[in-house]
Formats: structure tokens, C-alpha cells, sequence
């Protein structure tokens, strides 16, 4: 079988509904079975990067920690809404990993290159 | 005072059953009693027995059974709501003819009646939803 | 006076908004889970909820968020027992979600 | 006991998700109960109201017709988010039932006269 | 060609807004459930999606909610089959929720 | 085509459930195939044997269950999702030492593996969520 190209979109901030976290388990999954994959963070997803979070409070796992250790299974095609960035004033300083920023005017020409998309 | 809560969320999905949780605990810590838990919606999966949460994520149903059983809370899933996502106790096992029961220690299944009533008793109903 | 608790994030649901048409001066409202993202004073909801005097958000809710040391403006910090607290201060209480 | 005034919010569109029609259920609950109560149908909530609802074909019982059955069980104290309506166009020869319109600026006032207000 | 998939209803939610942030000319929409209140023309929301091309809303839903003799302007009526049709016309095809 | 699904939704929560099984049967109608059905987050209550539906409600996991055992569709549970959510196999009860298990015929539980191999086996995934 070709591989598929695939694209996990990632729209709901962290914590408030277990999907975010969901999204991050379909990711590692895929990396495990060595499937090539990218993740966009739009809109509220872009709250999942932020550094900081400290989640022993509300007794849930830590986030962003997961996230933070996406490039030591080689996910690496991690891509942002710039102007959802940039209407919560955050930058990339504000993140725990690398990610690719793309303008709105991109980001539909972006999804429509991959064959799945997995919206979470 | 006394409160009573409305719970509809879905534990391990909405954040809210543990917010809830909290904020019972902390109704109690601040004095006040707690008349009655009223499980509608998902929330009725809160009483399902068969919850093996991983060993860092905490047993929800097992964590309200134990704060009823401290602090003597009337835990109630909504039969209606929980018949139909099942979760039942073993007299609606068997009156289904179901192969088990699923409902959690010091939950009991009743109707909406009790969220009525829990409202009558009650100095406040919070709701806690999905 | 009413108590309205929020739980969702503004960029998610119209709760807040649809909270903001029913709020009178002297109502208290508390935003939490989610919905603490609506109290930075960088949010572009912060025209409607800055300056207000009975707006409090969640400190669990916060600091998971990673939210901690980003400026809340005049929005208090509160813990749980706090909320309990506005409760029963406040009658009725309605939960938006 | 003293009888807690009792008000049912509903703010959800009829079907999408079961909580427009599980408050209906506890509507009727309490009339069963002789509890005072009363409703309102505000921001998408007014859809639930609507004519001509038919269910059919998406296998899920007929909403507008619990809500028809409302006087029979003495459910009379049914209001309106007028606003709501106007924005939707919508006007009362729309509605199975007959409501009472309230003005935006008076929501506020009416909620807060009651002891309880279950929100769905 | 991405068929974006919507099922919430326009003013309980920010899909609909979301979504056609990324929608490009081509793309095909599709309304289903709570989001075919938006399909109306009386709908707010009429200006974002009349006359688009390529834009459906689910029959099924439409009757449910009681909608069938209200204006959809140039919103097409799709039954279940065509649902299908259209899943197998596009790639990607992303859920909105 | 190939089709697989991947489902989100609460069963007698969220309306995408019954959409999703409208979908399944329209494809299959239309003459394409399924590959598989994922229940993920909330839809993993799909796969609940214990649902006591009123009469005039559809019994949702044995709806899916009817439509695999017609067409020969692999339906799986996500076991992480499912474990915490209290929906088991007998396996699962017996290793977390519970009462009873609760999976309805015809499902499976297995893990997300299982999602990525759907997606690379069929032409489309389409997601009916929450």
C-alpha cells in the first residue's frame, strides 16, 4: 500500500475535554507504526504548545510534556495558524517544541495536500 | 449550607466530573453538607464499576463511591439516562436479562424525581456540565 | 444576585457571550476549565471582561493552562474553596457550557 | 419546605445533542411533582420550539411534540429570548406551544428572581 | 478537492467560522445536524454561505428540525446517498465539530 | 471504495452516532465497502452490551453489531479509550480483576494501531465526532 499522507488537525485547547489529548496518543501511534504524519494547531490548539503548564491541580497529566517529546519519535512536521498566534499575543518563545508557522491564506492549500485528515 | 450537585459530563472526556470533585471536596472542607449527587446525561457513567483507568489517572467512579461512603452522600444515576447507556444495577440486570450489573459501590439508580427533591432540600444546586 | 460559572473557551463556544447578554451590574461571574483562556488581559475578549468588578477565574484551571504568569488584569484569582464561597454568596447560580 | 422557584434554561437546538430533550424530561418530572416551574427558551434553545419538526428519518423521537404536550401537564410558564426569535426570524405562529416573549434587557432581571436555574 | 463536514450549530459554536477560514474556492461543504440552521436564508450567517457552489446541507436534518418549508437559498439538499457521493468526489474530507 | 469510519460520539448523547451508522449503511448501499469501524473518546460506549434502550429507542451497539455480522465489518473499540471508560472484554475482566465484562458481539477491543492500519488500508476515513 502507498503510504497515506496525513494530517491530524488539533482545534481544542488542552485539559478542558480529553480530544486534545486523544490527538497526541492517534500521533505517537502513528509514529510507532513509522507512518509519515504532520499536525496542524489551529485556532484554541495552539493553547496544547504552551510551556508552563502545570496540571497537578486539576489532577491531569501534563500536556505540553507530551508534546515536548514529539521530536524524539521524529514528529517533526509540526505546523501553526499564525494568526491564531498572533491574536492570543503569543510567541514562539511561549512553546515547548519547534513548530512551522503558516498564514491564513495557506492553510486551506496546506490540508487539501493530504489524503486523511484526522480533526480533533 | 446544604448543596446538592448536577453532574453531565463524561468522566475521562469532560473535565468538568473532576471539577465537580473538587468542588465537593471543598463544600465539605468549607463546613457545608452535601445532600445529594445527581448523575444525569453522560454523567451517569460516572457509577460504571468497570472503569480500569491506567495507573496515573484516578478511578472516577471509585473516588465518588468513596466520598459517599465518607461523608454519607447520596449518590444517584438517572435510571433513564443510565439505563439506555448502560449502566445498571443487578434488579435492572436482571429485569433485561442482562449477563451483569456494572453499577458502582454506593451509587444507587432512581429517577429524575430526586433531582427534584434534591432541589426542594437543598440551599443550592450547582450543575457540573459536559 | 446571580452567579454565572462558565466552562468553555470563547474561541470555542458563544457561552460567554451568550452569558455577557443575560449579566446585570452586581452579578458575579467565574470562569473556569476552559474558559480561564477569556481572562487575559491579551485575549481579545478582554474589552468585555476587564475592569469589571466581580469576574474570577479558577487558579487550578490557570495554572494547568500554563497561564500563570500571563496578566489576568483585574480578573481575581481564586481557589476552590473560594468558589464554593461565591456560591453561597450568590443566588441563583447558573452554569454556562 | 418552602416551594424554590425553579427555572429550566435551554439554550441548545433540538436533536444535535440529548440535552434539549433531557431537560424536557425534568420539565416534566417536576410538573409530575407539583414543583413550580418555569422555562426559557433562549439563543438557539427557541429552535426546540418550532413546527412542523419531523424526526423521522434521523430515528430519534419527535422533540416539538413533547414540548406540544407541555399544558396538558400544567407547563405554562414559558418564555422567550425575543431577540432570539427576531434574529432567526421567527415569529409565534412558528412555535407549537404559546411563550412569552422577554426583551434582552429584561433576561437578566427575570432569571435572577429564582432560586434555582438549571441551565441546559 | 477538501469537503469540510460541519455538524454544529452556527451559534452554539465557532466551526462554521473556523472552517471557512480554511475554505478555498472549489472546496465543498457540507451541513449536517445542528449546523443546517445555518443553511437558511433568514440564518445570519446566509452572507458566508449563499451562493458558494458547492454547498449542501443533509435532508434527514433539515425535516428533523423542522426547517423543510423555510428558504435555503442556493444550498443544495442532499440525501444520505449523495453524503456518500460527495466523500468519494473529494480528498481530504476534514470533520468539523 | 474503502471506506472506514472513526467515531467519536457519546450513543444517545450526540446525534453523530446515529449519522454515522446512516452514513455506514448509505455506503454499503451505494455498493462500497467498509474496512473498518473505529470507536474512539466517547464512542467506545458504542460497544457497551449493557444498554437498555426503551422500547421506542434504537438499541445502538446492537445496531453496529447487526450491521458487522451482515457485512463483515471489523469493529474495534480503542482499548485505552474503552479500558478507562469501563468498557471490557472478558480478557480485560479478568486481568483488572473486575465482575463482569460488557463488550457488545461482534466488537472488538484493540489499540490505536488499529486506526492507523484503517487509514492506510481504505481510500477514506471520515470522522463523526463528538
Amino acid at each position: 500500500m502507498a503510504p497515506k499522507r496525513t494530517l491530524i488537525v488539533c482545534r481544542k485547547p488542552p485539559y478542558g475535554n480529553a480530544l486534545a489529548r486523544e490527538a497526541l496518543d492517534v500521533a505517537l501511534t502513528a509514529a510507532v507504526f513509522e507512518q509519515p504524519l504532520a499536525m496542524l494547531f489551529i485556532g484554541d490548539g495552539v493553547w496544547q504548545l504552551l510551556d508552563q503548564q502545570d496540571s497537578a491541580g486539576i489532577k491531569q497529566k501534563n500536556h505540553s510534556k507530551v508534546i515536548s517529546a514529539f521530536p524524539l519519535y521524529e514528529l517533526t512536521e509540526l505546523y501553526i495558524d499564525a494568526d491564531a498566534m498572533q491574536q492570543r499575543q503569543l510567541s514562539h518563545d511561549h512553546f515547548v517544541v519547534a513548530v512551522k508557522p503558516l498564514a491564513a491564506d495557506e492553510l486551506g492549500d496546506f490540508i487539501a495536500r493530504f489524503d486523511t485528515v484526522l480533526s480533533f | 449550607m446544604q448543596f446538592s450537585l448536577l453532574i453531565l459530563g463524561s468522566p475521562y472526556s469532560s473535565q468538568s466530573v473532576g471539577t465537580a470533585h473538587r468542588f465537593a471536596e471543598a463544600t465539605l472542607e468549607s463546613g457545608h453538607s452535601l445532600y445529594r449527587i445527581f448523575f444525569y446525561h453522560d454523567g451517569v457513567y460516572c457509577g460504571n464499576q468497570l472503569s480500569c483507568p491506567p495507573q496515573d489517572e484516578p478511578n472516577i467512579p471509585a473516588q465518588w463511591s468513596a466520598l459517599a461512603a465518607q461523608h454519607d452522600i447520596d449518590l444517584v444515576v438517572c435510571i433513564a439516562s443510565a439505563l439506555k447507556r448502560g449502566v445498571i444495577d443487578s434488579d435492572e440486570a436482571e429485569r433485561y436479562e442482562q449477563s451483569a450489573a456494572n453499577l458502582a459501590a454506593n451509587f444507587s439508580i432512581s429517577g429524575l424525581g430526586q433531582l427534584i427533591d434534591a432541589n426542594i432540600h437543598s440551599d443550592r444546586v450547582i450543575t457540573f456540565g459536559p | 444576585m446571580t452567579l454565572h460559572i462558565v466552562n468553555k473557551s470563547p474561541d470555542q463556544t458563544q457561552c460567554l457571550k451568550d452569558c455577557l447578554r443575560v449579566f446585570r451590574p452586581g452579578d458575579g461571574l467565574l470562569l473556569i476549565e476552559d474558559a480561564v483562556y477569556g481572562a487575559l488581559v491579551n485575549s481579545p475578549y478582554a474589552a468585555l471582561l476587564q475592569n469589571r468588578p466581580l469576574v474570577y477565574a479558577l487558579i487550578a484551571d490557570i495554572e494547568a493552562r500554563g497561564l500563570s504568569a500571563m496578566d489576568t488584569g483585574s480578573i481575581k484569582r481564586i481557589n476552590d474553596k473560594q468558589f464554593v464561597d461565591l456560591t453561597v454568596q450568590h443566588s441563583p447560580v447558573q452554569s454556562w457550557y
